[in-house]
């Protein structure tokens, strides 16, 4: 085990597939030889030359299409998009061919693409370097969706998507690249990913599976689901609060652990959604559609959405955009009021 | 459209647009007219070294490969090395597609297919180029290129039963009819995305090179459809990783209602390759020989180390663009008669004639042996269900193929519409 | 009034719009000589000129982004995408700058632009022509989402958008241009447009409101909310099955009309949600947040989602794939069977 | 990255990838090296008349327009009408946009700003071409133009304070840095995402003919970002509907860590127009009075009803992309000091002196002038309110401007942003 950041994490998956595989390659914006803007291909050119770390052109949709053509042809690309934000020109060859491909085709062709993407904001970035897109790609069948909130889950989630044989949209809250985030009314509260247990990561290979959430705290008096950035601001909540809530870290978006949550809730008959996107449509509007659904009769106060405004993120309005600690006590509260 | 300014500093009493909007080479009740396009003699083109500059093509790329003359004559530098067998071949794969288009659009509009697409007058196209290229190289079509299944040999059953999504369609009843895929045959899914399969084949291509493998590419893409951004992505990408792929355009004049001039931007679609630094030529797309000389140097080119050729076929969409439309209601009814470049069937067959290796029984004897052919096995196809009544695959395999494994929620959708039946 | 198809009713509203505005122009693929592949634009050439039923390259984010500019520069271009399924390419314009241009620019700048698509399967499309993605849509703040079910509010309804200076997501139910629809359980119960009373159009110019809901049907058993071609299957199945339900034709989903939404279930205390867009993450998921926040304590049942499924839409099973009158029905009665 | 392939027949034991990678013009420890760049001497390039066909601008597209000579001297055709007094308040423009950068890079290193982006080494092709234009055409431009307001007369503590969002930002704090917006000078809001405007830039030029006018527009995007879809689009509607638009390609050989080699193709970005058929030029960047001259050539052409033009500009970027990045990372340290350009502040300065309408000490004085101007400028911007202290506007503003009216969900969510405060 090391002392690890998020982005160490990363860069370490993407080193261990690659060692082990030759047909995995890492392409994008600055990722070759400049290792990234945010530094997760560093060293992957030196020792894996220059068309296993590939520089691009700047042109998301080319990137795609480039990387579909390169996984039906027997390659695992693993594509970066410089920042979540510039993902939409490339979402035409996500939604309509990556996605559909395998069916499409009856099974017989299928590209096995993961697109990384640092997402959220907290680094004032304002509108276009900011933005939680995950909710449009969970619209989309054929894709998986995970979005880590450590650097141990990383490592693991991004393996497992890697060596996954359909396309992964691989979510990395940027806030929380180099150390853990309690969200700005508490940052003095952090503490480096060096001495936090998740920032504990193996050297060597090893996988967490998609699709299989983590129940960070039990807790009886109300279920939280959350994940990225939002699961340490969620965390430092609970315990300024001291609210006994269970805290659910998603990881994984599609599929979804709905056992582990219909359980929770089940059990606590309460519920609180966070995310930093923007709320109307966001990824917490269908946790909240299956949660009543399964847990209906357990229910004791209507499920709580602590969301990002259905604004562009604001440069200088960062912190009250971003949801923070007290909104989420607030919300917890109010759900616990009930009754 | 083209609005007249006033005199200077007098203003108009009311807004006259100066935007200039494209023409149509013709539009209904109109004499269509070609005279404007200019198409040099056969055999005046010169064949470039494998290793040819981009910047070398360009009178390539603004003129007309032609190899077959007026009367049926091969000329010049591009005559391909072909057999006659292999030319006869070339016309039985295109007579047989089109023997197969007419079946197919008869039985659309008898109610038995969805929805059919031809390729009328375009059938030189896909089977010179299938024809010249190699069974392990990938081919990333569009809905216009049957023929390259002909040549690769797919059953025509099997192609019937995708177009009704009967029991035996490969693609198990997902796709609309002509949106065929064939992994054996290396051809690849086609999808009703316009231009996607471009840059996609491009990644293909770099695929092939990355693993040090000598299989090339192919993709096709409409004029209309070139201005599509992935056209865009797809020559950048080929351009800039030197990747082995070919880039063709199928200039048919329309796409749907609107004429090419609203994507050529006034010059030749080959013209858009050389901008991107890409070696790129115009060929006649009716004259068989010519289209398949030029693949064969392009796919020498790219399996070689050379790199990717553009290409723009000329030719024309003599039929209309699927059985949605009628092109009378946008073009001057006979302007397919006045396509200047004719017919790619008879111009091939005139060749074999002028050869003396085909005469005018042949032919006839050919027509009607595809014919019956093709009829037959429709019979067959039907054997395996139709569109309305099936038998089709089990409604449940639709929830299959979305994912590799399907997760917990697709199998809980699965149960209910099972529960339904 | 005169009896119209809604394809009639839309060519009328840009007819409207277009004689009393010059800065009115409708451009797409196909759209000017031939006057659309739906024939919505039908007339307008010969009408208004060539630049103003304006053909283009087939390149739909060329054809997002020069309405924009053309909307900067005072025009209020009306866009038509082929189908739904191709309005991806354009989606970064119209997510990245369409919906975000008034916010970023403070105010300074903003671009009056519809964007038609139709949508929705029934027509034997297959994957590719059969698609809803309104949902995605509905995410992204600074854009007005709408899907008419008719001929009379379509036509109210566009010109609505058209003068509208904010940015509509004009969607239309392509199955119900021509007639409504009654799902293919009961198709022969269809009658023309000729014959239902929405199929009767003033010629002149009219607006309905955008973000005002239409109550069909009032009832006190169930609300069902629905939109667009859903809307006719929802009726004859309620018809069918002698339910007592409150039929809410939503016609905006952005704005959403949440008081007559919530006072409608507040009164009934069940609600079945219906679209044709896949399930998971579809707008479906964001009524059923809101429901349930709004009105959680008169819900006497879990909220139902009747659904296109997480697939492709399948060519050979577009009728187990579209939402029937016998899913709505049970869903309808599992609703009402709790209590 | 090229490899070799095996003789024919034999399998390589390992793989060997043949993907071509490009290569960059230095990388760190190398010794810079453009000698590969042909550079034409100055006054050579010959100017075509206003009516020029796309085809007759290869010479153009391939070569370099320069006028101002390694002495400092005006030569040839492209010679523009530029007085004494114009090209000082060319020089005067330039400098204080390089003061201003100084300043706010400074700024944003003591944590004043978050963010910032210099335009070292390009500051003549904003500062000439808005020059060059007439007041009411329209511009859209990258983050890398702020010459542009400084010509047009935008307030430099208005710049300020949108940089810093206070409560002076007409951005109401919701834009980072750089990312201006200024209706009233008729320069159209920067969008992060790049390239967006090129397209847009287009739209705005169709709608100017559509309606009758004599607006242009004028669209910049950077080496790198001609790789996006938006440009492609851009020109292809460009070409299509001949708008009235001016497309300037700045060419500052990087984009972030990648050269640009990813999107040129290996050749000049202004063949890339040849290929639209859009008469297309390369100017010498760092050369005001080249830039000037082509910028007038261009805006006559699309106001007289000529259509468009393609314009790169060969320029340099001298300092990092922006304050998040070192360009020692990833280039050679002395590679700015190698670009056979030039500075362009200091070719200006040499014509002027070499008139006899300049001397070093008016020079140093201007520098002086501006530098205290632009302090004098900070901290009346700060009395507007600081990034990290405000004040700001207030914090409910977020919610307006989303739509032109707020509806019912936002102001509910306003509502809860204000009970929090
Ligand atoms: C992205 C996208 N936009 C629009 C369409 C609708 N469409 C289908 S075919 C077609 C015309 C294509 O013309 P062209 O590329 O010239 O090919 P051709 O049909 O002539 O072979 C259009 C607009 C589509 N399928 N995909
Ligand atoms: C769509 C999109 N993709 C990626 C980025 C990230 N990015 C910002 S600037 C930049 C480099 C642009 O280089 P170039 O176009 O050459 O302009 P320059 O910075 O040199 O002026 C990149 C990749 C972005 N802003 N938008
Ligand atoms: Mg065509
Ligand atoms: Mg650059």
């Amino acid at each position: 085990m090391t002392a690890m950041t998020m982005v160490q994490a990363i860069n370490s998956a993407l080193d261990c597939t690659m060692a082990r595989d030759p047909n995995v390659l890492v392409m994008g914006e600055d990722v070759g030889f400049f290792g990234g803007v945010f530094r997760c291909t560093e060293g992957l050119y030196e020792k894996y030359g220059a068309h296993r770390a590939l520089d691009t052109p700047i042109a998301e949709g080319g990137i795609v299409g480039a990387a579909i053509g390169m996984g039906v042809n027997g390659l695992r690309p693993v594509v970066e998009m410089q920042f979540a934000d510039y993902i939409y020109p490339a979402i035409d060859q996500i939604i309509s061919e990556l996605a559909r491909l395998r069916h499409r085709s009856g099974g017989e062709f299928w590209a096995p693409v993961v697109v990384r993407a640092p997402c959220g904001g907290g680094i004032r970035g304002g509108q276009t370097h900011s933005q939680s897109p995950e909710g449009i790609f969970t619209h989309v069948c054929g894709l998986k969706t995970v979005m880590p909130s450590n650097p141990y889950d990383a490592k693991g989630l991004l393996i497992s998507a890697i060596e996954d044989d359909d396309p992964v949209i691989f979510f990395e809250p940027k806030r929380i690249y180099n150390g853990p985030f309690y969200g700005h009314d508490s940052s003095t509260g952090a503490v480096g990913w060096s001495s936090h247990p998740a920032g504990e990561v193996p050297e060597e290979h090893y996988r967490i599976p998609l699709g299989k959430a983590n129940v960070l705290r039990a807790g009886s008096a109300v279920t939280v689901l959350t994940y990225g950035t939002m699961v340490h601001v969620a965390q430092a909540a609970v315990e300024a609060c001291g609210i006994d809530a269970e805290l659910i870290d998603l990881r994984s978006l599609l599929p979804l652990d709905l056992d582990t949550v219909a359980a929770s809730v089940s059990k606590t008959g309460r519920c609180v959604v966070i995310h930093e996107a923007t709320r109307t449509s966001g990824y917490g509007a269908e946790l909240i559609a299956e949660v009543q659904e399964e847990c209906f009769w357990h229910l004791r106060a209507p499920i709580e959405r602590v969301t990002g405004w259905d604004t562009p993120y604001p440069h200088a309005f960062e912190w009250e955009y971003f949801p923070s600690q007290r909104r989420i006590i607030e919300a917890l509260e109010r759900t616990l009021a009930f009754d | 459209m083209t609005g007249q300014q006033g005199p200077a500093g007098v203003i108009p009493p009311r807004r006259k647009s100066k935007l200039h909007v494209p023409a149509a080479s013709s539009r209904p009740g109109q004499v269509p007219d070609f005279s404007q396009l200019h198409i040099p003699p056969a055999g005046d083109a010169s064949k470039p070294g494998l290793d040819v500059a981009a910047l070398d093509t360009a009178a390539l790329a603004h003129g007309l490969i032609r190899v077959l003359d007026d009367d049926g004559a091969a000329t010049g530098e591009w005559q391909p090395d072909l057999s006659p067998q292999q030319l006869r071949d070339g016309l039985r794969h295109m007579l047989h597609v089109r023997a197969y288009d007419d079946r197919m659009f008869r039985m659309q509009r008898q109610g038995k297919l969805s929805f059919y697409m031809k390729c009328s007058g375009e059938e030189a196209v896909a089977v010179a180029q299938a024809m010249a290229l190699e069974s392990g190289d990938m081919l990333f079509p569009t809905y216009r290129q049957q023929g390259l299944l002909f040549v690769r040999g797919r059953s025509v059953v099997d192609m019937m039963c995708h177009c009704i999504s009967n029991a035996g369609d490969n693609l198990k009843g997902r796709q609309m009819p002509v949106f065929y895929s064939w992994k054996e045959g290396n051809f690849f899914s086609i999808s009703g995305n316009l231009a996607t399969q471009y840059s996609q084949a491009v990644g293909w291509a770099m695929a092939s090179a990355y693993k040090g493998e000598d299989h090339i590419a192919a993709a096709w893409v409409g004029d209309g459809s070139t201005a599509e951004a992935d056209v865009h992505n797809a020559m950048l990408f080929a351009a800039t990783y030197k990747a082995p792929v070919i880039l063709n355009v199928v200039n048919n004049q329309w796409a749907i209602s609107t004429p090419q001039s609203f994507a050529s931007t006034g010059t030749t679609f080959a013209a858009r390759g050389l901008g991107f630094n890409l070696p790129s030529v115009r060929v006649d797309g009716n004259d068989f020989l010519a289209v398949y000389a030029v693949t064969r140097w392009a796919a020498e080119r790219a399996r070689q180390g050379f790199g990717p050729t553009f290409v723009e076929h000329l030719s024309y969409r003599a039929a209309g663009h699927s059985t949605s439309d009628n092109p009378d209601g946008y073009r001057a009814s006979g302007e397919a008669e006045a396509w200047p470049l004719g017919d790619p069937v008879q111009r091939l067959k005139q060749h074999l004639l002028r050869l003396g290796e085909w005469s005018e029984q042949q032919h006839s004897e050919l027509e009607q042996e595809l014919a019956a052919a093709v009829a037959r096995d429709w019979k067959e196809a039907i054997t395996h269900g139709t569109l309305e009544e099936g038998p089709h695959w089990p409604v449940e395999s639709m929830f299959e193929d979305v994912f590799k494994e399907m997760p917990e929620h697709l199998v809980r959708q699965r149960r209910k519409v099972g529960e339904q039946l």
